[in-house]
Parts: structure tokens; C-alpha cells; sequence
């Protein structure tokens, strides 16, 4: 079993209110080295065996662009790893750059 | 008018638009579910808000897979009427079907109340009853309603007339403190580029009867069963327009 | 096994009555199953006998006994409602424990085939100048605002109270509010052998395994004792109330009942009990979320969005289908027997088996009660010693801030409070809600309100108890409708300490006084007992939740003034109480004295006046007077209505001879009403307050844009404060989001 | 400056109520192959260089207990990098294990 792990990110250019919000809290408790706070998703998603290589990561990368991402304000990033215990030196890592390619649903 | 609601798990406005449609603008309507996919029967349809798959993940982001979807935008391209209200235009957005996207309110809580709209362009079937500077009152309730496009997206939608209602305070002013959930330019709606799909975050089916003490709401279901007017100038209906009243409690006990 | 019992919260005795009636050694399971359902939270052992003095009946045909009560409002027509606490899971995990108190109590009320078209809440906090109180109001607004919203049900009214004695147990107290017609009402009663029993809803998980025994039956005096918090689902929960509606039109079903504490053990035995029949189910079939689990955990377990009903053999695929397609589990899990006799099966094999009416008959106590002893020496405090206010404007200025009077907007506006497009006075608006009801035939409407001043039940807890019900109903009246119906949520101490114990029999003996003497059924309600830690007790509070009928729903008004130069009036006396007031609380730091005394013919003789000048159209404004007094019921009137007042308290005032003047301006004497009426209607109401023996007052006009308050009792005028109604504002809704932010 | 990045996870035994969604619409969506699905924060925070260390380990630990996840029902883990470009090499991993240490701030 394949365990993804999927960090979905505000874009760059976006102003990421809560993540302000937080900073803010952290500096009243007294946490004054933070500067900056941006907050996202982290998912995890278990994979059967069925999937793997460049075809459970082509796969991932629709699932983000269709569900898990919304590409007009979301980056996505992907980080497959071996089930925890079985041969943990072969996770891999792959991060997708920011993507925001469109699906033929979103502009019909 | 025969107008199709619908309704998505989750969903929950749906039999408050069907009230409006049935008892108060005299109209048929009827409820679709989800997964029906034949939209033919209907003239316009209304997605209504709530909380479509529970808002899971984001607003909308589930429900835009839903097979009826598929017959909206093929709806939408026959150039009849769409409106999506609340959780209605963020699956609207979520499917493309409009520009932008909704992110959680500035504010991080969800709001309730009573908000001041102002009209930004009356060129459209929408607001077609309304002329652009009036104020119209309508509740908003939502969580994330903080519109967001980016700069050259806003640009366009700014000169296609797209943008049809934004947030402002009583005087009718765009103010930064009338703007209730961050949203750029305090957008409140907005319409896509063929002027027939409409999404908005107030609710104007909360707005449509005098018991609830506000009526500005019945002008954009009203507009929806109009005839698209030849120029913007619409002098007999002008009077119906800007009449948010504060009037919520009793406005309608006659007094002795 | 004693040992087991003992730790799952039983008593020695209790343990050997299972023996005696199993006439054997109890299986785990069945250990665990007696042990929830004879806990104080499902079998009432120690408040059950005082409870059966609640009154049934009044003026609406009513229903009760059931999960859930209700009155009937025109012929064929029941509005549903019911209140239940969630206070120690809230304190736990605020958001998750407050909403899944929210989605509890809709269930109860959707289980009867009720609509739910309301929701209220009632809440509890410390003082929040500490963080943990702060972090818990937020966290329990948010987890309100989270599931109710989501479920389409505006929360339409409620109130919040702040006090150190809540800092280790908060109180959330939810009420929901449903409208069915009596063909539709769902039976709790399963019945008909051969009959299958239906598990329908989420998945189960280990979710509060021993919460409703070992958590909720005692006080936590280990903060490391956490059982596994709930996770509130309310987008299952909303799908499950639409099948279940759907479902229930179908007249497939026998009964159904909710899962809440104690989850299938509670279903299964109660709906069979009631029955008188039995039933066989094997918990194979149960959906499970997580693997492994014990079946005595099955049993136990309190996962949410979950109900048990029986169907109709034969009828099984009609309805499976309807949960289906709204996504929801709904499988067959064993069938009801005609014995009386409860087995449980894994896979087959017996994990327990009783008679249903032998869970279901917990055992009665009898507790000793003492008065507790620090009452006399606080109820003889002497008042005379407290200075009176040098200046009056700020005091009243203070009191608006204070956060057990200021606005509570910061609350409201986070609750989505008119979806379903009936709240036709909302929040801040007036002194209840009310509704339209869509499915009248004659245009009613109803109000809904909950309160308790939970000072007044901690000095004298028969009279505090009384005044919440006659506050209640007083704030139903003010907005036009006739009180109907009763639902309570009695929050205690440690029933086992006789001090607690007496605070909780004197508060049911004042509720049982004054419900009688208004003509109110207590429909339905619920305990919570244990809310004590070792640092803080909370006072007694026995929440009241109220529903009301306006025969027309047009004939409403809110709080707020309306019209330059209206006549402001007070109907009833200004006496020299202070005892147990917010003033004294807030100004001086004091709980201590007597709180007011409560008249109760007085008090319905106000609230048939106060109704009258409604119906008439005679007021165009109706406030009662309670936390804070005239002065901020005045302030309060302005502010809803934006718009001014001048008061003088005029020679001729309604006021007790040697009364303080704090004590006239903020003094919470019952019974009380400010009413505006046009100016050509005073000599009417004069008449009629006349004619039904309640003091009236003129004491001002409305009109401007500032509170003017003065002292012409003494036929000299002494002003007493100015104040801008941006200033009164300021004050009165700043207060809690400064706090807050 | 450092980086840390900081997941935070719904407790295992808890009901991940979007995350059963989610799974159920990307198999409706045909990504059958998924079998299950957490949903949970990912923060990013950036931290003024005075920190660093244990002493910065720390005090993020501080920061997830008192603010950033809710100790009783989230886990939450702490990775430290260095600032972006600055050698990438040095990046610390310090997985923190499921913790439910109560905070002053939520349970003072
Ligand atoms: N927790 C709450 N939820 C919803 N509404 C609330 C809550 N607390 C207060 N409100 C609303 O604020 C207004 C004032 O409440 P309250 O001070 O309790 O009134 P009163 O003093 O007349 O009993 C009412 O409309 C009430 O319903
Ligand atoms: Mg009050």
C-alpha cells in the first residue's frame, strides 16, 4: 500500500487571512520570532498496490487538479511515501510544481 | 415560469426557493435531484445554498461532479437563465460556470445578517428592474463568501459588465467596512460573460415578501421572468427598487 | 466482575441486582449495558421520582412521555420540542461537544417524524476575563454555528450567562424545535414479532465509550480521563433527518428512536420495553468504522448520526432504498421477538441477554437533603451597606457592557438565524423569536425563548426556578404569543451531596409551582447532574425553554421604540430589591441577598395585560424588565429601535415607598413591563390595567438620539444621565466582540 | 530564517468526517484505487533566525500545544528547514509523536 501525502497551499499572491490571524495570536503568546504564518491543507490518502510508479503519480496529480485543489487560488504539492514499516529508504518524493491546468469541466 | 431547484445532498434553501417560486411569485417549480440529468422540463433553474457534501474539502467542490451538473452548463449554453445562490454560486464556481472562487470570510466566522447591496450594472436579465447605484437589502449568511479573481480575470469581468452586486453600507457607499468577508472590490456577485448565469452570496429568496420585511429580493426573480428589456432605462419598475427596508419587526401590524 | 462494575460507575448494590435479576453472573456486555442505561444520564435513578411531579397538561393538548413533547397548536398540528445539555463534552471539546449536542437534539426531534424548524441554546461560561472561558464560548459559538447551520435549521434565539462557578463546567444547553401533523407523529414503541430492526445512519466507532456512565454520571476529577471525543458529522446528520422523513411518509415503520447516550443499548431496550416485546439482533451486521471493537463496546458506543427503528417485515427494501440514496447505512439487524427478552448476538452466539423492561427499569433513589449552609448567611446580607452610584450614566454604561447584558450579536450572527425563511422577529429584535408557521391553516405563528438566572436559583432555588418560568414566559408575551408548553434542562451538582441535592428537588418543586399556576405542561426535558469538579460548583440551574402561540402571527411586536413623542409606560411596581441583581454582581462584586420576590398572580395578571395591549394594537413595543432593571430595559428598547427616550420617574411612579434609587433604576423586581404605546391610547391601557388590578407608570416619551434619564419623584427634577444612543451602542454592543477579539 | 512546516492530523480513532467524503467522491470520480483519506492543516511557518536549534524545536512544540493544533484530538508534527536556497541540505526532521500535552491557553 502506497501512502500519498498531499500538501494544497494558498497561492503566493494570495493574502492568507487566517494564516495572519494565527501570527498574530502566536505573537500576543509571546511566539515573536514567527514572522510569516500561511496555512493549507495536508492529506493523506492510503493507495492500494494496484497503482504505483509513474502512474499512481500521473494519477494523484488529476485527483489534485479535479478535486482536492481548486487551481484558481490552490498550489498543490505531492509527496508519495511506502506504507509506514515496509521499506521506508524507497519513498519516494516528487513534488508537482504549481499547477493550475484547467479540466474540461471547469471551462466548457 | 416553470423553474427547476436543485438539490444537492446537503443542500438546505431549496424548499425556501421553491416557496418564493410557488407561493409568492404564482410560478411552478419543482425540486431535481441530484442525479437527474434531464433539465428539459425547465425555463430557469436556481441552485440554492447550503451545504452541498457537507461544504466538505471546499464549498461546492464535491457537488460540481454531480451528474446533473453536466446539465446545467449544457442548460447555460442554451442561454436560458441560472442562478446560484450561496452555496448555489460556490458550485457554480467550483465548476467553472462563473469566475472566481469563494475562500472563508476574512473574518474566520461564518455571518449572519442583514447587508446593503449595491447595483453595479442593470444590463442583464438579473437586474433588469433595478438601476445601477440602488441599494437593495438582503441577508447574507455565510461562512466563506470572500470572492476572489485574479487582477486580469477582475479586469474582464469589470468591462463585460460581469459584476453585478457589490457590498456597501447604507448610504449606498463601497467601503472597506461594508465589505462583511474580505471580498475583493467587495463583490457580492457576479454573472458569467453571456449574461445568463447569475451567482450571488445574499440570499434573495429570504428577501421576497413583506412579512419578512424586505422585498428586494423578488426584483432579481422577477427579472429572471422578464423579457430581457431593449435598453437599461426600465422607468415604471425604477420605483419598486432601492426599498430595503429595516422594517423586521411588525412592519405589518396596523396599528389601532 | 464487582470489580468491572464498580469501575463502569455501578454500585455494589446495583451489581448485585443484576446478579438477582439475571440469576447469574453478567457477561461484559450486559454489565456494560445495565451500567449506561441505569446511569443517571439515561435511567434517571436519582431524579426520575421528582421528575413524574412535573405537570402534564394546560392549554394546548399536549405530548409527552415520549423522546420528545409538544403541543398541539390548531387541530392536527403539533409543534415538537425539547431541551438536552451537552456540558461535559463541551468542556472537554468545545466545537465537537457543542455541536454534537446540537445534532443530538435534532435527532429527538426529527425521530418523531417532526420537522425541526428551530433551534435555541442556552450557555455557560466563567467570567470571560479568563482564557479558558473565552477559548470555551468560542469554541462552543463555533461548534453551534458548524452543525446547526449546516443542517438548515436557524438558530433563532438563546442566552449566555458568565459566572466563576461555570469555569469548570461550562453549560450548553440545546433545544430544537420541530412541526408535525399528528398523522405523521412517529411512534418510540417497537411492536409486531417477526418485525425487522433497522440500524440506519453513520458508522460506529469506539466514539464516548463510556461517556454517558463514566463520564457523565460523575464528577471529573482527572482531567487525564478523557474518553474519546465525538465527532460531530452534520452533513450525515442532515442526510439522515431527510431519509428518515422521507422514510417515515412511507408508513413502512413501527418505531424509531435515536442514538444518543448509550446508543444501541438505550434503542434496543427502551423501544422494546415500551413495546412490550422483545428483540434479537446480531451486532455482525452492525456497520463499524473501526475494527476490532468488543461487542459490549458496540453497545456502549455513542457515535453520532446513528438511529434504531423497527419496520414493517416485508417493507425492508422500500426503505433501505430511500437511505440509499441519501447516502446513509441502513441494514437489517436482527428481528423483534414476542418474549420481553433482549438477546445480543455476535455472529450468532449470545453476548447478552435480559428482559428489555429490566434494563430499562433503573433502579429509584431516594436522596437525603440538607439546605446548604451558606445560603442564610447570603440571604441576610445586608444591602443597606452598599453605596449608591455617584454617577448614574456610567453605571448604567457599565452595566450595558457587561457581559451578562451586553449584546450578545457576537453570538447570533455567527448562527445562521433565518434559513427557512420563517423568523419573522430575529435575534436582538425582541424578547423571543417568533415564526411564522407555514403549515398553519390560520396564519399562526410561534415564539421560542430559553432562560434561567441561574443567581436567583443559587440564592433561593424554588423561587429562582419559578422566576425562569415566569421570565420565560413573560418574554413569550412580550412579543405577542400565549405560552404553551414547557421543555427544562436541569443542570446540578452532585446529587449524592445533600446540599445539591436540595437545590435540585426545591428547583423541580418551583417549576412544578409555577408551571401549575400558569396553566404549562412541562412536555419533556432532561437532567445533568455531576456538573462539579473540585474547583468550581456550578449555582443550581434548571434551564427553561418555552414555546409560545401567536393565534396571528401579524400581531407581534419586538423591544425596540418606534415613533417620536410614543409613550413610554411601565406596567407593574418598582421595589427595593437588589438582591442577587446583575447590579449588584457587576458594581459591587456581590452575589448575596434575597433575589425578588415573584407574585404569581401579579405576574399572570402582567402577562394577560401585556398580551391584551398587543392583541389590541394598542403597544407598538414590548420589553420585559430583567437582568440590569428599568434602566437597561429602557437602553435596550432604544437601541433596538434606534431611536431615543426621556424618562422622569414622575411623582405618581409605581414605585415602593424608601426605594433606593439604584434600586429603581436597576433593581430586578418581577413582573415588570415597559411597554410604547401613541400617545390617544394611554387613558385605554390606564383602564385596563385598571380593570385587572396592575400598577401602571407614564414615565417618558421616545423620540431623539439620546437616553435622557431623570428623578422627579421627590417633584424636583434631578437629572440623572445623558447618553447618546452611539454611546449606548458602543457600550452595549462593543462589548463582548472587544472581549472576544 | 527557518522554515518549519508543521502537520497536523486528526487523531487517528476519530472520525475524519471530510475525509470519508472526499473518499467516497473520488471513487464516484473512478479513483477506486484510493482506499482511504485524512484531511488535516499544513502550516507553514517562517522564524526569524534568533531562534534555532533545540531551543527552536522547542518553542514550535509550545506553539502547536497552545495554538496551532488542538491536543485533544489532533497529532501534529514539526519539520525544520532552512530557508528556501540557503543549503537545503541542513534540513532537520523532527517528527514529534502524538502528543496531548494541555497548554495553558486551552487548558489553563
Ligand atoms: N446563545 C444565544 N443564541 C442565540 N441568541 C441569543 C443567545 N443569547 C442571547 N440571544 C438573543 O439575544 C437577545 C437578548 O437575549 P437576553 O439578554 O437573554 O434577553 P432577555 O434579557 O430578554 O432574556 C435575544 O433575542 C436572545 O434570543
Ligand atoms: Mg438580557
Amino acid at each position: 500500500m502506497a501512502i500519498a501525502e498531499i500538501n494544497v497551499t494558498l497561492k503566493p499572491a494570495l493574502l492568507d487571512v487566517q494564516g495572519k490571524t494565527v501570527l498574530k495570536a502566536l505573537h500576543q503568546l509571546g511566539h515573536t520570532s514567527v514572522q510569516n504564518v500561511r496555512i493549507g491543507k495536508f492529506i493523506t490518502l492510503e493507495i492500494s498496490d494496484a497503482l504505483a510508479g509513474p502512474a499512481l503519480q500521473q494519477e494523484l496529480d488529476r485527483m489534485c487538479q479535479q478535486l482536492l485543489a481548486n487551481p484558481v487560488i490552490e498550489n498543490y504539492e505531492i509527496v508519495i511515501t511506502a506504507t509506514p514499516g515496509s521499506q521506508p529508504g524507497l519513498a519516494v518524493t516528487a513534488p508537482a510544481p504549481a499547477m493550475a491546468v484547467t479540466s474540461p469541466l471547469l471551462n466548457p | 415560469m416553470h423553474f427547476g431547484i436543485i438539490l444537492f445532498p446537503g443542500t438546505n434553501c431549496e424548499r425556501d426557493c421553491l416557496h418564493v417560486v410557488q407561493n409568492v411569485m404564482g410560478q411552478t417549480g419543482r425540486i431535481v435531484w441530484h442525479t437527474q440529468t434531464d433539465l428539459s422540463e425547465f425555463d430557469a433553474l436556481i441552485l440554492p445554498g447550503g451545504f452541498a457534501h457537507g461544504d466538505y474539502l471546499r464549498t461546492g467542490a464535491i457537488a460540481r461532479f454531480s451528474p446533473v451538473m453536466e446539465s446545467v452548463a449544457e442548460f447555460a449554453l442554451l442561454g436560458k437563465p441560472v442562478i446560484g445562490i450561496c452555496n448555489g454560486f460556490q458550485v457554480l464556481c467550483e465548476a467553472g460556470l462563473l469566475p472566481g472562487a469563494l475562500r472563508r470570510n476574512a473574518g474566520q466566522h461564518f455571518v449572519c445578517k442583514n447587508h446593503w447591496l449595491r447595483v453595479e450594472d442593470n444590463r442583464n436579465i438579473f437586474l433588469q428592474l433595478t438601476n445601477p447605484g440602488d441599494r437593495l437589502l438582503m441577508p447574507i449568511r455565510h461562512g466563506e463568501g470572500s470572492y476572489y479573481a485574479d487582477p486580469d480575470t477582475l479586469l474582464e469581468m469589470e468591462s463585460g459588465g460581469q459584476i453585478l452586486l457589490r457590498y456597501c453600507d447604507d448610504d449606498g457607499d463601497v467601503t472597506d467596512a461594508a465589505n462583511p468577508n474580505g471580498s475583493v472590490g467587495n463583490i457580492a456577485g457576479v454573472m458569467n460573460t453571456t449574461g445568463n448565469v447569475f451567482g450571488l452570496m445574499p440570499h434573495p429568496e429570504a428577501a421576497s415578501e413583506p412579512i419578512l420585511g424586505c422585498t428586494d429580493g423578488l426584483l432579481i426573480f422577477r427579472g429572471m421572468m422578464t423579457l430581457l428589456a431593449p435598453t437599461t432605462a426600465l422607468t415604471s419598475d425604477a420605483t419598486v427598487t432601492g426599498v430595503g427596508s429595516n422594517m423586521f419587526i411588525a412592519s405589518d401590524v396596523s396599528a389601532p | 466482575m464487582l470489580d468491572k462494575a464498580l469501575a463502569l460507575g455501578m454500585t455494589e448494590a446495583e451489581y448485585h441486582k443484576v446478579v438477582e435479576i439475571l440469576e447469574r453472573t453478567p457477561t461484559a456486555t450486559e454489565l456494560a449495558m445495565y451500567s449506561v442505561e441505569w446511569s443517571e444520564h439515561c435511567g434517571y435513578p436519582r431524579s426520575r421520582a421528582l421528575l413524574k411531579t412535573l405537570p402534564k397538561l394546560g392549554r394546548y393538548a399536549s405530548l409527552s412521555g415520549a423522546d420528545t413533547g409538544g403541543i398541539e397548536i390548531e387541530p392536527g398540528l403539533f409543534i415538537v420540542f425539547k431541551m438536552e445539555s451537552h456540558n461535559h463534552p463541551s468542556q472537554v471539546e468545545p466545537r465537537q461537544g457543542a455541536a454534537t449536542g446540537i445534532g443530538g437534539i435534532i435527532r429527538d426531534i426529527f425521530t418523531v417524524g417532526a420537522r425541526p424548524i428551530c433551534n435555541l441554546d442556552s450557555l455557560r461560561f466563567g467570567t470571560l476575563d479568563e482564557a479558558k472561558a473565552r477559548y470555551l464560548f468560542a469554541g462552543v459559538v463555533d461548534g453551534i454555528s458548524f452543525y446547526g447551520n449546516a443542517m438548515g435549521i436557524p438558530t433563532v434565539a438563546g442566552e449566555v450567562a458568565f459566572n466563576d462557578c461555570y469555569k469548570g463546567n461550562c453549560l450548553v444547553g440545546a433545544m430544537s424545535v420541530g412541526v408535525v401533523r399528528t398523522e405523521d407523529l412517529a411512534s418510540s414503541s417497537a411492536a409486531g414479532a417477526g418485525n425487522s430492526v433497522m440500524y440506519f445512519g453513520n458508522a460506529t466507532g469506539r466514539d464516548g465509550i463510556g461517556g454517558c456512565s463514566i463520564l457523565a454520571s460523575h464528577e471529573i476529577t482527572d482531567q487525564t480521563q478523557r474518553p474519546t471525543v465525538q465527532v460531530g458529522d452534520p452533513f450525515a446528520e442532515k442526510c439522515l433527518l431527510e431519509a428518515c422523513l422521507e422514510a417515515l411518509k412511507t408508513g413502512a415503520f413501527v418505531s424509531l428512536k435515536d442514538m444518543g447516550a448509550a446508543g444501541l443499548t438505550c434503542t434496543t431496550c427502551e423501544q422494546a420495553a415500551e413495546g412490550g416485546v422483545g428483540m434479537d439482533i446480531d451486532l455482525a451486521l452492525v456497520p463499524l468504522r473501526e475494527t476490532g471493537m468488543e461487542p459490549y463496546e458496540i453497545m456502549m458506543s455513542e457515535s453520532q448520526e446513528r438511529m434504531l427503528g423497527v419496520v414493517k417485515k416485508g417493507r425492508e427494501a422500500e426503505v433501505i432504498d430511500i437511505f440509499q440514496k441519501w447516502g446513509s447505512h441502513a441494514v437489517v439487524l436482527g428481528q423483534v421477538t414476542e418474549d420481553g427478552v433482549l438477546r445480543i448476538r455476535q455472529n450468532g452466539e449470545l453476548v447478552a441477554e435480559m428482559t428489555a423492561k429490566s434494563l430499562a427499569d433503573a433502579p429509584l433513589y431516594t436522596l437525603p437533603t440538607q439546605v446548604p449552609e451558606y445560603l442564610a448567611a447570603l440571604n441576610d446580607f445586608d444591602l443597606t451597606t452598599i453605596p449608591q452610584p455617584r454617577d448614574y450614566g456610567s453605571a448604567l454604561l457599565q452595566m450595558l457592557s457587561a457581559p451578562n447584558i451586553a449584546s450578545k450579536e457576537w453570538v447570533y450572527s455567527q448562527y445562521d438565524h433565518m434559513v427557512q425563511i420563517n423568523t419573522l422577529i430575529l435575534p436582538g429584535q425582541g424578547d423571543a423569536a417568533v415564526l411564522r408557521i407555514k403549515e398553519s391553516a390560520t396564519n399562526k405563528g410561534i415564539a421560542v425563548k430559553a432562560d434561567c438566572n441561574s443567581r436567583y436559583c443559587f440564592l433561593d432555588p424554588f423561587l429562582g426556578a419559578q422566576i425562569a418560568v415566569a421570565e420565560c414566559a413573560r418574554n413569550l408575551v412580550c412579543v405577542g404569543a400565549e405560552p404553551g408548553g414547557v421543555t427544562d434542562c436541569l443542570c446540578f451538582g452532585n446529587p449524592e451531596k445533600p446540599d445539591r441535592f436540595w437545590q435540585f428537588t426545591r428547583a423541580i418543586e418551583g417549576i412544578v409551582a409555577a408551571c401549575e399556576h400558569f396553566h404549562l405542561p412541562v412536555v419533556s426535558g432532561n437532567v445533568s447532574l455531576y456538573n462539579e469538579t473540585p474547583e468550581s460548583v456550578i449555582h443550581p440551574s434548571p434551564l427553561i425553554g418555552m414555546v409560545g402561540v401567536l393565534d396571528d402571527v401579524n400581531q407581534r411586536v419586538g423591544l425596540g421604540f418606534r415613533d417620536v413623542g410614543d409613550h413610554i409606560v411601565l406596567l407593574g411596581q418598582c421595589r427595593d430589591e437588589l438582591g442577587g441583581s446583575e447590579y449588584l454582581a457587576t458594581l459591587h462584586g456581590l452575589e448575596a441577598g434575597r433575589p425578588p420576590e415573584l407574585d404569581l398572580d401579579r405576574e399572570l395578571a402582567v402577562q394577560k395585560l401585556t398580551l391584551a395591549a398587543i392583541r389590541s394594537g394598542l403597544a407598538k413595543s414590548a420589553h420585559d424588565v430583567s437582568d440590569g432593571g428599568l434602566a437597561v430595559a429602557i437602553a435596550e428598547s432604544c437601541i433596538a429601535g434606534n431611536i431615543g427616550a426621556s424618562i422622569e420617574i414622575p411623582p405618581e411612579a409605581e414605585v415602593e415607598v424608601n426605594t433606593r434609587l439604584d434600586a429603581v433604576l436597576f433593581g430586578e423586581t418581577q413582573s415588570r413591563v415597559v411597554l410604547s404605546i401613541a400617545p390617544q391610547h394611554l387613558e385605554q391601557l390606564k383602564a385596563m390595567a385598571q380593570h385587572v388590578g396592575v400598577p401602571m407608570s407614564y414615565l417618558g416619551s421616545v423620540g431623539g438620539d439620546k437616553l435622557t434619564l431623570g428623578d422627579d419623584r421627590a417633584g424636583v427634577l434631578r437629572p440623572l444621565a445623558v447618553i447618546s444612543l452611539e454611546e449606548l451602542n458602543r457600550f452595549y454592543r462593543g462589548a463582548i466582540p472587544a472581549l472576544m477579539s
